[in-house]
């Protein structure tokens, strides 16, 4: 059966320009173990906000799960006043993650944009320990929107570029995939171009799409995606995020 | 508590049931809580063949509420009835069928199919899709087109037919009035009002299709007006819905006039909205002196409506 | 940052201004702030003679919104100007006089006296008050009625006329059209959508008056869906409102097509609203990338609208 | 220039079934000493609740203000889970209150019910402090609900009814006013029924009136009440609350 639960927020802390890192507990922590997974937020209380909030796992550890998130509107900057000892309501986690059972020693190329990166970082933590060498291509905005270098750094390999060159290499992501060779397979998440960009590379790999989310479950058909395939459509909540190159239209 | 109501052709144990298109065929919410539970549930709109619906972003969150332009995005009629009805048809929960359509042929066809499909206890003819150009909103502003396609589907129909009445008109009474002297047998409201979000940075739509359809506790004024508006004018049972969150908006509704209240928005913000408003009825009704949902309807004080004895 | 917008014979300082209702004659709130901040103030309806208005309770909280139905209590047309209009003449804010009345006299003759005072840059012909029965909705739901009236006070106001819009109604667009046909200066859009709360101790509605307006952020995007509709056939000028209560709100009905924007219910949540969103406004405007308010108007791509030159 | 102020909540705790305790302070302070005035309460962030609450000043003492509510609906509600430091956005104080400047040796009977207590309390705090002699009679419904008996038992004496004789006295207030001999003037706050009662007595006094209100300052009209004077009507939120026996239609 499928849960909603509060879980305890931990810490709720500034990493860089309007972007916070969240750490909560709770009962639900031992679903999540699968990266490219999302929790399904409720924000507020009363009816204020009636949608969730998809936002992705970006870490679990010692039975707390980390999420990073960007303050963009109003839901996100609700979640930014909450402080330690606060409830959350989460659902999840949910959705299909990225598949990492059978990835072994491959030279694996993580490329993530802005909110996209979060994702990425719990995927390495997990392709890492099962052999695989990580490279990380992260791109940003600007300078003071920079985060997770470090984190990304412990995994392997990190190329950081900002779109006005403020810091680490200056332009977009694509524009400095070349630089990586012998790459095996990539794993991106980040904007729609990026994502279509990445997808244009000769290389196998996974991208994680974002879509406006209804029910978050599969129920409303708000945030369907066209497929290549025979199904027409797929749902990015409930048969995505995660999806194989190729097997959606970007 | 006994919560049993008995509608026109419809015997629910409970009077609570999802909204069209907010619980998709019921799947996914059964992973959250046995659909049993609910008095009925209202599947999402069915057309003549299969729909891609409207262009991403589909749903925009305003205050209190939502905008959604799905755009009827269904896999056809005769898939519903292949795939998706069977996972229903193993509970114990009458299913309402939610008709759409662009023309009253197609509306014709899908009824046909739908009424003779194995668990489906009634239909619901919508004609007030907001979100699509040929969706059938023009049948639910105009009484005379209204009348129309509802005696036609009636014609075909081997389950009661209940009319989801669109809230964007002038008069809503003249709809209700018309589609009960085609042979209606309920009514069902409100569907969504139409909206709009602007995106800041481009100035155009958030959503894709431009208009959307405004629903969730911001409209729960709107739609406690007209269900009280149309009990004072037909006898028909009335399915209310529009903002429903707790177990007091049931009791509003109600009173207000409904037999019956479905859950839409909510189920969104609260998977187990529905569970844990059927749970919360009785004590709910007790609080306010209530012995039973029929005792709320008795003492509503409203026009003789047909109950039926069965 | 220039905030300054000129519509047809209103020259303001920026483009907020409060609502209808929502700010009496402008004593209260000035114990606030200084009222020549404000572009302009729309003041509560006048009618031919002093009405008390409904019984109450008069106000009731939905969810981000509210019901009112005060009934248009006012002193009277005379009273008003001899007694309130003084206060406000003291502020370079131009004053844009509400008009009300049951009968077209009636409204002529409120126009015609308003029209007359000193102060007053626009009338504002209400013909979309929900809460009495005879409060001019009926004007406001018929085209022709529209026309009929726009035509009459035309003919006898020295000041440019806009009309009020009710958003309860099927089309609103061709009311907007029938009276720019008849001549009107301007449209101000929307006033509240008709709801109900009811008491669950009593089943009753809440209100004693039954039905109520329903404003505040809940019906905002209602307001840019019909905003957006009204600036694609018309191009009178639009002051527009509906649960504005942030700079940002301001800034989607600009681009909507609204020429300006009215806070109501806002002012009730916060006293400082208006002012606060003037003060907000070059920064939120500078966020999206627009150099003045004009700019917003010019890019967002309305059909011709006649912008004085003065 | 009227005010709208950050109050900080120092206590807000449970005294009787339903019923809070509220203090708070904050420079607003310095404009509250009129008793019969009320302080209309934002509640919640965002624009859930559009409408402010009216809670009348129960004590002023050592810059600390305090409410007395009792949770009935969805904005009381909100009230309750608010803890110690967090901010009220508070406008006020507002209303006319009642008259107390000149009034010395009197017997006064304050005569409450329900949430129509708090005012009487802040009100008899300050007529004894000028000569009078306090008698207070105090209404609820059960017993579960009495709160500040002993508070009013420092001004002087009290009689407590319950509506079902769960304590105190059986009955309503209006039953066991006869008991209370020499009195010259009345004080009374709470449900009109019981005001109107009250008001047919033949004492000279004073009633405080509730009307839901929309703005709170005047300007909207929602909260009027026929006048029994020229004047036709009158605002409770800025001509009232408070009012002379026989000056509002009750
Ligand atoms: C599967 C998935 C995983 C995500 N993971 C992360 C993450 O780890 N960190 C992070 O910062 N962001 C993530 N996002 C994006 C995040 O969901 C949005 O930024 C956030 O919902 C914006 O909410 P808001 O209240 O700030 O904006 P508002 O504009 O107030 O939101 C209004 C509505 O639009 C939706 N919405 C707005 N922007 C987006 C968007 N870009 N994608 C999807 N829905 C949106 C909101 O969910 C809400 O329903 C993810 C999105 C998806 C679909
Ligand atoms: C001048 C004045 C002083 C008051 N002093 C106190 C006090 O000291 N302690 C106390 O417990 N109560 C007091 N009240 C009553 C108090 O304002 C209401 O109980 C409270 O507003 C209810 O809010 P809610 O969110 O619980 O109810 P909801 O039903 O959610 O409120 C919805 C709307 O109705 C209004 N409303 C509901 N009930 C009342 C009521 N009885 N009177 C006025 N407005 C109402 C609310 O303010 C709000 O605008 C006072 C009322 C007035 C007019
Ligand atoms: C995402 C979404 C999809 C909907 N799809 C349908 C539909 O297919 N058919 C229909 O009759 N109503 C549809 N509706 C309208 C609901 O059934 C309901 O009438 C409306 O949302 C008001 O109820 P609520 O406020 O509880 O959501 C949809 C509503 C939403 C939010
Ligand atoms: C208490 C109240 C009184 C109102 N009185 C009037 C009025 O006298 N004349 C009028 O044209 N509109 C009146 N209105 C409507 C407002 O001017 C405005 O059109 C509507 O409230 C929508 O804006 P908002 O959501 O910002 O409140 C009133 C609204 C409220 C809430
Ligand atoms: S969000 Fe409802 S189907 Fe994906
Ligand atoms: S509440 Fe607005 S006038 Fe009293």
């Amino acid at each position: 059966m499928q849960k909603v639960e509060q879980m305890t927020i931990l810490e709720n802390r500034l990493i860089a320009k309007d972007t916070y890192e969240l750490k909560v507990t709770g009962a639900l922590m031992n679903e999540m173990r699968t990266p490219g997974q999302f929790l399904h937020i409720a924000i507020g209380d009363g009816w204020e906000h009636v949608l969730r909030r998809p936002l992705s796992i970006a870490n679990v550890d010692h039975h707390i799960v980390t999420i990073v998130y960007k303050v963009l509107g109003k839901g996100t900057a609700k979640l930014a006043t909450k402080r330690q000892g606060d409830q959350l309501d989460v659902l999840g986690p949910r959705g299909n993650g990225f598949p990492v059972e059978n990835i072994h020693d491959c030279n694996i190329l993580l490329i993530g944009g802005g909110v996209g990166i979060p994702p990425l970082h719990y995927l390495g933590k997990q392709l890492l320990t099962q052999g695989n060498q990580i490279f990380s291509l992260l791109g940003f905005q600007t300078k003071e929107q920079v985060f997770y270098e470090r984190e990304f750094g412990r995994l392997g390999e990190v190329m950081v570029t900002t779109d006005d060159g403020s810091y680490g290499k200056k332009g977009r992501v694509t524009d400095h995939v070349a630089q990586f060779k012998g790459i095996d397979l990539t794993f991106s998440c980040g904007p729609k171009p990026m994502l279509k960009a990445v997808s244009d590379l000769p290389l196998p790999g996974y991208v994680s799409l974002e879509e406006r989310m209804g029910c978050g479950i599969g129920a409303c058909f708000a945030c369907v995606c066209e497929a290549n395939d025979e199904r027409g459509y797929v749902k990015v909540c409930a048969d995505g995020p995660v999806f194989r190159k190729g097997e959606v239209v970007l | 508590m006994n919560l049993a109501v008995e509608l026109q052709g419809l015997s629910l144990k409970n009077p609570i049931m999802p909204a069209s298109g907010c619980f998709g065929f019921g799947r996914e919410f059964h992973e959250f809580y046995d659909l049993n539970e609910l008095g009925a549930i209202m599947i999402k709109a069915a057309t003549g063949t299969a729909r891609f619906g409207n262009a991403t972003p589909r749903v925009a969150e305003t205050s209190s509420g939502m905008l959604n332009a799905i755009g009827l995005q269904n896999p056809g009629v005769e898939s519903i009835i292949e795939n998706e009805l069977p996972f229903l048809q193993q509970f114990d929960t009458p299913i309402i069928a939610n008709v759409a359509g662009s023309t009253e042929e197609e509306y014709v066809y899908v009824a046909n199919k739908l009424s003779e499909a194995e668990g489906v206890a009634a239909l619901e003819l919508n004609i007030s899709c907001p979100n699509v150009k040929n969706g059938g909103i023009q049948f639910g502003t105009n009484p005379e087109e209204a009348m129309a396609l509802t005696e036609a589907v009636k014609a075909v129909s081997r389950v009661p037919v209940y009319v989801k009445l669109s809230p964007n008109v002038s008069d809503i009474v003249a709809i209700a009035q018309a589609v009960e002297s085609a042979g209606a047998d309920g009514i069902t409201m409100i569907n969504t009002l139409i909206g709009m979000q602007l995106d800041l940075r481009t100035g155009e739509p958030l959503l894709a299709n431009g208009t959307g359809g405004l629903s969730g506790p911001a409209i729960k004024p709107i739609a406690i007006r007209m269900v009280r508006a149309v009990r004072e004018h037909v006898s028909l049972p009335i399915i209310g819905m529009g903002g429903v969150s707790h177990a007091e908006d049931v009791l509003e509704f109600l009173l207000a006039g409904a037999d019956a209240v479905a859950v839409g928005t909510a189920n969104f913000t609260n998977p187990y909205c529905c569970k844990n408003i059927i749970d919360a009825l009785p004590d709910t009704l007790d609080r306010y002196g209530y012995a039973s949902v029929k005792d709320i309807v008795e003492r509503s004080g409203r026009r003789g409506i047909s109950i039926s004895s069965s």
